[in-house]
């Protein structure tokens, strides 16, 4: 499901789903057939446009740490569906579904890897996951990983590909992001660097919380980084959206970013920005 | 005649028996005890019978006790302090020093604006990146002041416009969120009316939360819960009661830690009520957080939110 | 020697000094005769254009706190025209001609003093004393006021008309600069409060020191506030300057101070911010 | 042939004696010392000859060892960080993570540019209000992780633009001094070049500062100098001598704690060297500091600053 812009630079948002697997996949953004094994060698980055596809937060994590390193950590137990929540589905459905399809407990996946040798916590969110929203699960994984970076002492890496915050949970995703900061914080204090690399979507509660205060912060290139979406923008101030718009590179001449990387670069810069923050074992 | 009006005709007539028990010596009280065991019925009724949609109109209503005239209200003194000191000011979210029965504290509030004029230029409470930066700029005088902070919540939530996302409204919002976390002194925070998403959690990583009985606290608003998951917002009002956001249920689901009650037709009939509500409510819950050593206070307040939603909720 | 701005709302600056003293005195901007006493009654505000006059520092004393409590601090000994500058003129001689001229022996004036019974350390520059520029004179007043009101427990108020760092002691003036943020730093640290009060000019090294880092500012109605001087700022980038560029009200919009305030209501406006910012005695 | 070319010839000579003397095992070493002691004269001869007015015009060589080039020849690595997190980037202050000797550091430098267009880019090393917001923001993030802090200082002063003023340069300014006075770690500063005014004390206010022997620190450009002070930019020079801006006089006034010698014609003609004499002194430096306990480092700080100037000077 690659991404787009369309002509005013602006993103289009194009539904996730998994299709069944056939060989052949059509980029939506400028329609040329690919072959899967191909996309997929190239990162899910189309090899002739250059769109970028999602990746599934196990793709991310592949292509980020060394083969074979990444151990997952124990998904924690915490109460589904607190508020009994339901709407045209109800939202145990919809998380019955969700890991069905992407193969995952929650919208983030966190364990113990290497980059390039070097030891991480790392968290990566999965767009598929119910727009990689935010809701207690979400929120407990991620402070369980950061918690368990202050254990080892290892650099906390987080992943963002994310809406904002889990709607069918009220007000207890809205507390996430007060429960993440917390955890944040506590790294803070122990002075365990954590850097946050922000993907298509960083957006919403993630954004406004976790997502905007690592000590380092790398946008991938097909990023789309704000607080709120363009059309809720258009419609409530029925301002006009400049060229480029909540862009990385929007990003980065706003001062939002240290860097904004090709995906093919991600896995070299973070072990470059790793390798500055960690002393020489 | 409606509850409400009824309820008005009860409390009457049980002031008149007071008042006549006093003057002349006689002793009333059994008819006085009657008449306020109807008008408890009556006022539970009242606002037990309010659908969470109703209680959302409450807590948007205009002439809501909230922004400046309450604080002024509820403080002996207010000094406003304005700017984030790089971009600019914002109407939209105000804050400054402020004396409570004759303590320091620091104090944060949304302003929504009475008038169409003031709303106009409020944006109707919802506030811009300056705001929020002028918010953590605010917290950190009063960190180094050792200022207990009090912060007064109703915003519809953050503006979402072009100037607000470059300059980085996301990051102020943060921000704000851990420059309250550590905080070296009591923290507050009073949810006055609409408690809108990730502008009103800004202001709420608070040692405790406190709700007026009628406001609401909510990830998404209902109408924007029901244009995304009903692709339609005429289920408002369904979204409504699924986003449990009204103080009972957030209380229940540990989201806030009490609940203040409101006059029976709602804070709007009875501002000076209200004032006295919330000032007692804040005077009490101030008064036990000071009595404890920063390193509980810091401890509880991490507590506090790591096992928000953790450990249970209205299931 | 009133302030003016010329029709493009900018500051023009006009020369300082005391001439005998004559019973009636010239508005410059709007060219009005004024009986002196009248003038001074009015706190050096033109009865007819509003124009701000320089006050002098003892003046501004007078002007804020109650009648007869200010007490100067003693004045601290430090090392005369360290680096043996001259000019035109030597160092040494403006800083004699200063001293007649103004009656004070450095360009700020410090000591105790109530505000409607509030006892505070008040630190007071004085424009008059070449140009209100700060030298190792001027820091070491500066931090001992402030170690005053720290060993006291009584807010400090510092009342800013600089032109910025004294030339003629060279980097050890630049060096003040750091000097005053340690004695600030200081008072952060035992948490009592500092009030900046910015008037004409609050501008260059002072401005971008102890100027702007008090925990509350109030601007002067006639104030310029800024770090480098409009015409500096014509002649090195070749802008033109937005109207009302550095004045008290655009330093308001943009973020910088706290208030702005007629000179006639200043005192009350301090008192009222020393009211919530010291407990009930 | 001028002094510089002199100076080179004869250390050609002594080279070329050194070379005979290890291939054929002749002891040559009276005739080496007699041409060491005159290389040692004549750099003296040529280093003391520099007017102050000499050196500010070397210390503004835009060849001058400096910036990026200079940062990644220092460090093992250098990763930037880039942004104030609220208004913008600044391309003519920059800094980021770094390894030097292994050690992690944090680094704040001004970027002056090389070419024509580097310079036009980087305002020719004056950075604006986005720079020192952002180097405040960089050392908060070296606070947190308790990474020493290293400044490499080259600038003509802040720059002077609408801009600048109007997001608060002063106040940026102000922040950096207030900022790197609370480092929990060691800082440390190096005038690379030019150390020009607010600009560059925003980043010197370290627990020891160091300068190339040719570099200056001023309060004022000395041509800034002459037009206030003589009403004519053309006493610059007069002014240059009358500021005691040069490393020695600077040494002498307590403002900076060591000078490091540079290459006889001055840094420019030895990068590598300038590069070899700064890292030397760096270590060093640091490693002293970092053996003091946080109390000591801030109290002595606190000290290094708090009688700048007060206890005497080039009387
Ligand atoms: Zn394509
Ligand atoms: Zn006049």
């Amino acid at each position: 499901m690659p991404i787009r812009r369309d002509k005013r630079d602006r993103y289009v948002e194009i539904e996730v789903s998994t299709p069944p697997e056939p060989l052949w996949v059509r980029c939506e953004s400028c329609g040329e057939l690919i072959f899967r094994q191909k996309l997929q060698e190239n990162q899910y980055v189309c090899p002739r446009c250059g769109a970028y596809f999602f990746l599934s937060a196990q793709d991310r994590v592949a292509s980020l740490v060394d083969g074979g390193s990444f151990v997952e950590l124990p998904p924690p137990q915490v109460v589904e569906d607190p508020l009994g929540f339901s709407d045209q589905v109800s939202y145990k459905e919809r998380l019955g579904r969700a890991r069905a399809e992407t193969g995952l407990s929650e919208a983030v996946l966190a364990g113990t890897a290497n980059v390039q040798g070097i030891p991480v916590v790392l968290a990566v969110m999965d767009f598929r996951f119910i727009g990689g929203s935010m809701g207690v699960g979400v929120g407990e994984i991620l402070c369980q990983a950061m918690e368990h970076a202050l254990q080892e002492g290892k650099p906390f890496v987080l992943v963002v590909s994310s809406g904002g915050a889990r709607v069918q949970e009220g007000v207890l995703s809205l507390l996430q992001m007060v429960k993440v900061v917390a955890a944040r914080e506590a790294l803070a204090r122990a002075g365990i660097p954590y850097i946050a690399i922000l993907t298509y979507p960083s957006t919403g509660g993630v954004l406004a919380s976790i997502g905007s205060i690592a000590d380092l912060t790398i946008a991938e290139e097909g990023a789309l980084i704000g607080f709120a979406g363009p059309r809720v923008i258009e419609q409530t101030t029925g301002e006009r959206l400049p060229p480029g718009f909540q862009t990385a590179k929007f990003a980065l001449e706003h001062g939002m970013v240290d860097a904004v990387v090709p995906r093919a670069k991600l896995r070299e810069e973070l072990a470059r920005a790793l390798s500055v923050l960690v002393d020489e074992r | 005649m409606n509850e409400a009006e009824r309820l008005k005709v009860l409390e009457e007539k049980a002031a008149e028996l007071r008042r006549l028990a006093e003057e002349n010596g006689l002793d009333l009280s059994a008819e006085i005890a009657v008449l306020e065991q109807k008008i408890a019925e009556l006022r539970r009724a009242i606002q037990e019978g309010l659908s969470p949609w109703g209680r959302v109109q409450l807590a948007r209503r205009p002439d809501r006790p909230s922004g400046l005239p309450f604080v002024q209200a509820l403080c002996d003194s207010f000094y406003e302090l304005r700017g984030d000191r790089i971009v600019g000011d914002d109407p939209a979210l105000r804050g400054g020093f402020a004396k409570l029965k004759g303590k320091r504290i620091a104090i944060l509030f949304h302003q929504r604006g009475a008038t169409p004029e003031e709303q106009r230029q409020a944006r109707f409470g919802m506030a811009s990146a300056q705001g929020y930066w002028k918010a953590r700029r605010i917290m950190k005088v009063a960190a180094r002041l050792r200022l207990p902070l009090l912060t007064l919540i109703n915003t519809p939530g953050a503006y979402p416009g072009v100037q607000a996302e470059a300059h980085n409204i996301a990051g102020a919002i943060a921000a704000c969120i851990w420059q309250m976390l550590q905080h070296p002194a009591p923290t507050l925070a009073v949810i006055l009316g609409e408690g809108g998403s990730g502008g009103a959690v800004a202001l709420a990583a608070a040692d405790r939360v406190l709700i007026l009985e009628n406001a609401t606290y909510s990830v998404i608003s209902p109408e924007g819960a029901a244009s995304i998951l009903w692709k339609d917002a005429k289920f408002a009002e369904k979204a409504a009661e699924n986003l449990k956001l009204t103080a009972q249920e957030l209380l229940a689901l540990g989201a806030v830690d009490e609940v203040i009650p409101e006059a029976p037709g709602g804070a709007h009939t009875d501002f000076q009520g209200t004032v006295e509500a919330v000032r007692g409510a804040v005077l009490r819950h101030l008064s036990e957080l000071s009595a404890l050593p920063l390193d509980e206070l810091l401890r509880l307040r991490y507590k506090r939110y790591r096992h928000v939603g953790s450990a249970g909720g209205a299931d």
